[in-house]
């Protein structure tokens, strides 16, 4: 199933590069929606920015429209959009589910629509979709960690901040890391699970209890990025806030590919992090859609995957750029 | 004799959230044997500080009948343009004193709303609520801010061996018991959250009253953001959304009255706000699973609160005038 | 009427004034308006109006459409807290209410379930399996989910009510650590998952109609009736007021406070499963997330509407205009493009301004004009 | 001759254009007691209210000490040194005696903002004493019946020795014996210079008190005089505007032997013990004791409020009673309250509304309990009418918008809705003048000769004495003993109250 998932990903990349090959006609000015769930943190406002800015590069007029983290709003917001007669929409759902239910909106009234990162729970209705997979992106991350504790040689005490559990995306990154728990069963002691709510005073709280309660953990995955500085506050006093290599270090990896785990893996701090590709799920989207307004189609149905990856202390070097958060750090300069 | 168990049983009841507090923290001490230490418990009084220091000024505003939604928002603003200014260069104490300041005006805003313009407490610090969380995201434009070490350090920093978050609670705590229990402010406080008609006739200035309130739980707000981002080391756009009901919660589970008059922070908002500390680190050290933690957590407090009516209906009983033997009224609570 | 007294008294003084001359009618005629119980909606339809040229696809057909689509669950609930508020109460349980009875009713109905996603849930294997839900494609799968889900809303409301009214336990703390358990028992259930593949014909519910006529009005409007006739017309309803008034007087007037308290939540519970139905079939799946963003809007949109937090003051009539005003403000807000930020300060501006003339208002009411 | 201290002319005010006081001219002598009689309703509380800054006047002005005087808050009434007890007792609750009398200008600890508790406690404790209240000055004013708690409003008004004292109806909830005590204390404040001014409905305390009477109707001052030159004839008189040759109207009717409540050896452990009497159908049976000798308790038990261990009350034969509120009303009991405000009533409802609550279901259809408002409101009107209460629409108008004695008349009112068997009233003529309490003896009176059982409870015993078949005196708890018509006589009555006589 995977190995299919990755023929799409190619295949569909490479239509892409055709498409962005073609310069779009500038008869008639288009007006895109483009609904989104909140800028809570940066990996949203890189999704956003790269949205936004492909919108922008191509002269689309966008009507913007946060949700706010509200399934039930975005569908009004899209609704409210369709009564305008935008000539496309794009969205960063709150998950597959309200997606699928967005879309058939979006069908119903024959305006084509793509779906940012969050991929469609079932095949119902159609959409242009360009979707990160979570667990696998988690998997490559933790794998890459499993990797370094076997070069310790010895057993060691993995730790896991939990997303909120009311995310489906939470879920899956929890699941890709148990996926490689597993597949080394000599490697890894009883998990540690922390939950943090996706909130950072609530992920300090707990994980400073967990650290207290479990003093030897050395293996610690984060499901989220955004909670690095937390991290930081708790081990540093620990004297567990270590580089690789030094004594102590705590064999560190997250997923997102935010702007401090940028800085965090050059400095040495962290030793993984996966890495949604959001510019290239920002092209991809873009220009199909643009193809489906050209050819006049409605409902256009087309799967683009992310395959991500993971940007680990190994691999830093040839892909720094390919990390969004590298390069919102490199905009900020 | 009877007498005497009747005094005991009467003062136990008295003390019944205490009592709780101690047989919840034996309970996790027995299930979890790391839980019984003193970083521990430092640990938990750290992480309750913030929400505290913003409890005790809900707990002043829930003394006169009203309510403050706007704390949270507070919070947000008042940390996040001090970020930015820090970011950019300002001195910190210059900065923080700019925080606490913002933290007064959003006060002195809600007050002159309710008391000069007589818009319900409730409605107000709603729309404050909402427009300074739009403030706050303007300011960061969404974005994470990174703090400073030198924040940073604020936040660990010890002053005789104790962490200065738990100090400043610590401060703000005794500074207000000693307002509500033995200043003119205090007594008024009550006397206007019992009857703010009868408290006029009776000559009391309840609308300078008002005034300060909103203000001090504004400075409060603004307080607790600081000691927050001290700890937490940077600012998303999620921080302090929501923990106005966690202040709420803690004061009215400390026993403080949401319809005025009748409350206090100490022992009451301080054992409200380290009791669902503490019951949170204690599910963390005991590693149940996640799903299951907050069910948990919902059925202690739920314990609590339903112990607490069950003692006030006793102590109620109890204390029912006795016409029949020769003691004197039994005297206050 | 008790909860529209003395608005009720201050119109008839104004009517009783002298009219003469044409300006002086008009003056009337606007302070009539001014302080009418309908002021929220003449509010709101005023700034419809206004907002019109300024705003494109505003009064659209299909943006009007929409605006009621939007209106009709959120009403229900709302109607459900009005009454809570009644009595002196108030529900913080209704968002996590939400959840539970949507992905309850979803696992009765669903007509297929992903085993990756909900292998874990307790439920898997005996209340859910790949085949859906329990009664998956029966006849009586829609008519018992439905009954299902309204009964498990009643029954949290009846939880509610009990512990509030015969424990005497603060009304926020009690609906507060309701929301806190449902809302987790929602997520465990069902493994943080939506619970997709609900039966057609249930999702017509919330997405068809008699005609032009959407369901989902249908039922707004009936239970807003209902309500509406238990408040004004009847022996619970003027117990309702009497015990939000004053309890202690109630409980001497021979009026069953406990029952009536508990009867308040329990309509609460089921008003928030009905908003729970709609809001499922609107989004054809069950989600135990549901109505998490919602509490805010809900609690102020009945208090905007005049509905005092205090007990003893409240009108279904009033939540509808409250209702109407914050669906309008968001989907103008909407329109307007505005970006994120400026959308929460406008909207925080708007409410107190709202407020501000309301309380200008009744204050000339109370002057007697 | 003693100087005018405060001088008011022709002062009108009026709500909802109303008008309840129409160009008063009153005016205040250094020590002097003038008392201001009148109706409920004929605007004694606020004339007062606007003395004391809580409302303004719309027209007229106002003179102490020969500078004009413009209160806008109670606070500037008492920087001029007037003090105000109100006849709604307006003290906290949640607060102790001691915050409650200091509540606005609290003594500090020398420099620092810290309230001085050791001065402010041992200043309550004089000013108790003062009072004769013997309770902690630490006591939570909640934990106080409403008898202490107006000894502590009083205590609280000396406290701070202003100039002019104002007294509306202070002694509603006293003893005879407080009252006595109370008087001391004013002539005291008389001889010290002090302006008082006192509001009473017991003429005879008037009568006692005064220098000079004031006598208010409809918001106009009809007549005023020294007190030499009144009797308690003119008073009424000027008061009512028609003579009344009585205070009590005669009884019409004989009590039956039937019996219409029984209590059998009922106790609650710290409130009563051992409680037996029968109240027969058409008696009216009197209740008379100290503040605090368990009347209120003893009422509340038999109506099902407040739990009995012990003992078993009847109704009409077999029926139990004492079990809720709920089956005392299905078993025709009917109680009024002696805290109209906080048990009897829904201050901001329509007053139709409060007189339905009762008996709402029996106007309800059975199967939708939809209301029959008409049938409800005509029969609501009828009742009010019978009582003659004074309102406006009652179908509008809220009870906060009457004075005390129609405030009482629409309690009373609720309860007649019900027909009731047997009627427990508990000071059912507290602060109302004589003319209501002439019109609440005479429903009592009907209601006997309609056969209704008739409990009544009181402080004055005048009233009892006028009014009841039989007067059961109670005294910590317990029937100390039972005098029949014939026995009634002030003397020993009393000292059976203070158990002077006990065996
Ligand atoms: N706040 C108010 N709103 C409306 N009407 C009022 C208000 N206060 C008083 N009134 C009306 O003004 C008139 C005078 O009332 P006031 O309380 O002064 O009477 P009173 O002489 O003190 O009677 P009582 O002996 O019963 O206390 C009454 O008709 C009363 O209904
Ligand atoms: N210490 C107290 N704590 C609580 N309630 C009290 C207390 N003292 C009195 N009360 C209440 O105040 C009311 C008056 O009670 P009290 O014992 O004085 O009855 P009483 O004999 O009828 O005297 P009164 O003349 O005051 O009516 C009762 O309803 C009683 O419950
Ligand atoms: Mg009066
Ligand atoms: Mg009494």
């Amino acid at each position: 199933q995977k190995q299919a998932a990755t023929e799409t990903k190619e295949t569909a990349a490479a239509e892409t590069k055709e498409a962005a090959a073609e310069t779009p006609k500038a008869d008639e000015q288009k007006t895109i929606l483009f609904g989104f769930q909140d800028l809570e943190t940066e990996f949203w406002v890189a999704g956003h920015n790269a949205i936004m800015e492909t919108l922008e590069s191509k002269g689309i007029k966008v009507i913007e429209k946060n949700a706010n983290e509200d399934a039930n709003k975005q569908l009004e917001q899209v609704k409210d959009g369709i009564a305008q007669g935008v000539d496309g929409i794009i969205i960063i759902p709150q998950d597959g589910e309200s997606a699928v239910t967005i879309a058939g909106e979006a069908n119903k009234a024959g305006i084509p629509i793509g779906v940012f990162n969050r991929p469609l729970s079932n095949k119902d209705n159609k959409a242009i979709v360009a979707v990160a997979d979570n667990e696998v992106i988690a998997e490559q991350a933790v794998e890459y960690m499993a990797q370094e504790a076997k070069k310790l040689g010895k057993k060691v005490t993995p730790l896991i901040m939990v997303g909120d559990l009311g995310d489906p995306n939470a879920i899956a990154r929890k699941q890709g890391f148990y996926n490689v728990i597993e597949k080394y069963p000599d490697l890894f002691n009883k998990v540690v699970e922390v939950p943090t709510k996706w909130d950072a005073a609530t992920g300090l709280a707990n994980l400073q209890s967990a650290m207290q309660a479990n003093p030897d953990v050395d293996f610690l995955f984060t499901s989220s990025d955004f909670l690095f500085p937390q991290i930081k506050a708790v081990l540093e006093p620990l004297g567990k806030w270590k580089k690789i290599g030094e004594p102590g270090h705590v064999i560190m990896g997250g997923l997102d590919g935010d702007s401090t785990a940028g800085k965090l893996i050059d400095e040495g701090y962290i030793d993984a992090t996966g890495v949604q590709d959001v510019y290239f799920e920002a092209q991809a989207i873009l220009d199909e859609m643009l193809k489906a307004i050209e050819a006049g189609e409605k409902t256009p149905d087309v799967w683009v995957q992310d395959p991500g990856f993971a940007l680990t202390q190994g691999n830093v070097e040839e892909r720094r750029m390919d990390m969004w958060g590298n390069k919102l750090r490199e905009d900020l300069k | 004799m009877k007498d005497t168990v009747n005094k005991l049983l009467l003062t136990l009841l008295k003390n019944t959230p205490i009592m709780l507090f101690i047989v919840i923290f034996i309970l996790f001490g027995i299930l979890s044997p790391k839980f019984f230490s003193y970083t521990n418990f430092e640990n938990i009084a750290t992480q309750a500080s913030y929400v505290g220091i913003i409890a005790v000024g809900m707990t002043f505003i829930l003394l006169t009948g009203g309510i403050d939604l706007s704390v949270g928002s507070i919070m947000y603003v008042s940390a996040a343009t001090t970020g930015v200014l820090i970011a950019k260069g300002m001195p910190i104490p210059i900065a923080l004193c700019l925080a606490l300041l913002i933290g007064l005006v959003f006060g002195a805003v809600n007050a002159f709303a309710i008391v000069k313009l007589k818009i319900l407490p409730f409605v107000v610090t709603l729309s404050t609520m909402v427009a300074g969380r739009g403030v706050g995201l303007s300011i960061t434009e969404s974005r994470s801010i990174m703090l400073p070490d030198t924040i940073t350090k604020i936040g660990s920093t010890r002053i005789i061996g104790i962490p200065l978050p738990i100090i400043i609670f610590a401060i703000v705590v005794g500074v207000a018991y000693i307002i509500l229990a033995k200043t003119t402010l205090g007594r008024q406080i009550y006397a206007t959250g019992n009857d703010v008609e009868a408290a006029k006739k009776a000559g009391i200035n309840t609308d300078k009253i008002l005034f300060t309130i909103y203000i001090l739980s504004g400075l409060f707000a603004a307080l607790g953001g600081i000691i927050s981002v001290a700890q937490l080391g940077n600012i998303n756009a999620g921080f302090g959304s929501g923990d106005e009901f966690d202040a709420i919660a803690a004061a009215v589970l400390g026993g403080t009255s949401l319809f005025g008059g009748v409350g206090g922070v100490l022992p009451g908002t301080v054992i409200g706000t380290v009791l669902i500390q503490m019951i949170q680190a204690g599910l963390v050290y005991l590693q149940v699973n996640l799903y299951i933690q907050p069910i948990i957590s919902a059925g202690i407090i739920f314990l609590a609160v339903f112990l607490d009516s069950i003692r006030d209906a006793k102590i109620n009983k109890m204390e029912r005038r006795k016409i029949r033997t020769e003691q004197a009224p039994a005297s206050a609570k | 009427m008790i909860g529209g007294i003395s608005l009720k008294l201050e119109e008839k003084q104004i009517t009783n004034k002298n009219t003469s001359s044409f300006a002086e009618k008009s003056k009337y005629t606007l302070k009539k308006i001014f302080v009418s119980e309908y002021f929220i909606l003449y509010l709101s339809l005023a700034y419809f109006f206004i907002l019109v040229p300024f705003v494109p696809g505003l009064a659209s057909a299909s943006n009007i459409m929409n605006l009621f689509s939007n209106m009709w669950p959120m009403l229900t609930i709302a109607i459900g807290q009005t009454i809570v508020l009644i009595v002196a109460g108030i529900d913080l349980s209704q968002t996590a209410t939400l959840g539970i009875t949507s992905i309850i009713g979803a696992m009765v109905m669903s007509t297929g379930i992903d085993p990756a996603l909900l292998e874990t849930s307790p439920l898997w294997g005996w209340f859910i399996t790949e085949q859906g839900g329990v009664l998956a494609g029966t006849s009586m799968a829609i008519p018992i989910g439905i009954v299902i889900m309204l009964t498990v809303g009643t029954l949290i409301g009846w939880f509610n009510g009990i512990a509030i009214a015969k424990f005497k336990i603060t009304a926020f703390m009690v609906t507060l650590v309701s929301q806190m358990f449902f809302g987790a028992l929602a997520i465990y259930l069902s493994t943080s998952q939506n619970i997709m593949n609900l039966p057609k014909a249930f999702s017509a519910i919330g997405t068809e109609g008699i005609g032009i006529i959407p369901f989902s009005l249908v039922i707004a409007v009936v239970l807003g009736i209902v309500a509406h006739i238990i408040l004004s017309s009847t022996v619970l309803g003027r117990w309702l007021y009497s015990t939000g008034t004053n309890i202690k007087s109630s409980i001497v007037s021979g009026v069953p406070t406990d029952k009536v308290v508990i009867f308040a939540y329990m309509f609460s519970g089921f008003c928030t499963s009905v908003g729970a139905i709609l809001y499922s079939a609107r989004l054809g799946m069950g989600r135990p997330t549901l109505g998490d963003n919602m509490l805010m809007d809900i609690i102020g949109a009945t208090v905007i509407g005049g509905t005092s937090m205090f007990g003893g003051k409240g009108k279904v009539l009033w939540t509808v205009f409250g209702v109407f005003f914050f669906v309008l403000l968001s989907n103008t807000l909407n329109l307007l493009n505005l970006s994120y930020f400026t959308i929460n300060i406008v909207k925080g501006a708007i409410i107190v301004v709202a407020a501000f003339i309301d309380v200008t208002r009744t204050r000339i009411i109370a002057k007697g004009l | 001759m003693s100087k005018t201290v405060l001088e008011l002319k022709n002062i009108s005010k009026s709500f909802f254009g109303i008008a309840a006081l129409k160009n008063v001219e009153f005016s205040v002598k250094e020590g002097q007691v003038i008392s201001l009689i009148g109706e409920n309703g004929a605007g004694k509380s606020t004339l007062m209210n606007i003395i004391g800054g809580v409302l303004k006047p719309d027209g007229g002005e106002m003179k102490l000490q020969d500078q004009n005087y413009i209160p806008n808050t109670p606070k500037d009434a008492a920087e001029a040194g007037i003090e105000f007890i109100h006849q709604e007792l307006n003290l906290f609750p949640n607060l102790s005696i001691a915050d409650n009398m200091f509540i606005t200008k609290f003594p500090k600890v020398s420099q620092t903002p810290i309230i001085d508790k050791a001065n402010i406690r041992n200043h309550t404790k004089e000013m108790l004493q003062a009072v004769d209240l013997k309770v902690s000055p630490d006591t939570l004013v909640e934990n106080l019946s409403p008898g202490e708690r107006q000894l502590v409003e009083i205590a609280k008004a000396i406290s701070s020795d202003p100039q002019i004292l104002i007294f509306d109806e202070p002694t509603t909830s006293l003893t005879a014996k407080e009252t006595e005590r109370l008087f001391e204390l004013i002539n005291s404040l008389r001889t010290r210079g002090k302006a008082i001014i006192y509001i009473s409905h017991i003429l005879a305390d008037v009568m006692n008190i005064s220098d000079e009477i004031v006598v208010l109707r409809d918001g106009q001052v009809t007549d005023k005089g020294l007190k030499k030159d009144f009797t308690i004839d003119r008073m009424i008189c000027s008061m009512v505007g028609r003579d009344i040759k009585q205070l009590y109207p005669e009884r019409k009717s004989q009590p039956t032997d039937e019996i219409a409540l029984k209590l059998e050896n009922v106790s609650q452990p710290g409130t009563v013990h051992n409680i037996s009497f029968e109240l027969n159908k058409g008696e009216v049976l009197g209740i008379f004791g100290l503040m605090g000798s368990g009347r209120s308790e003893l009422a509340r038990i038999i109506f099902g409020l407040d739990p009995h261990e012990t003992g078993k009350i009847s109704i009409d034969g077999d029926k139990v009673c004492g079990i809720s509120p709920k089956n005392s009303i299905e078993n025709k009991l009917a109680f009024v309250t002696e805290n109209r405000r906080e048990e009897g009533l829904l201050m901001d409802v329509s007053i139709a509304e409060n007189m339905g609550l009762v008996t709402l279901t029996k106007y309800a259809s059975k199967l939708t309990k939809v209301i029959k408002k008409t049938s409800l409101y005509d029969q609501v009107k009828k009742v009010g009418e019978l009582l003659k209460l004074k309102s406006g629409d009652i179908e509008k108008y809220p009870p906060k918008s009457l004075s005390g004695g129609n405030q009482q008349k629409v309690v009373i009112g609720k309860w007649l809705m019900t027909s009731p068997k047997v009627l427990i009233v508990d000071e059912p003529t507290r602060g109302i003048d004589v003319g209501a309490k002439y019109e609440v003896y005479s429903i009592i009176n009907d209601l006997a000769a309609q056969g209704t059982g008739v409990l009544m409870i009181s402080s004055e015993l005048e009233e009892l004495m006028g009014t009841c078949d039989r007067i059961l005196v109670m005294n910590k708890g317990e029937i100390i003993s039972e005098f029949s018509k014939t026995g009634f006589t002030q003397k020993n009555i009393m000292r059976a109250a203070f158990r002077q006589d006990a065996v």
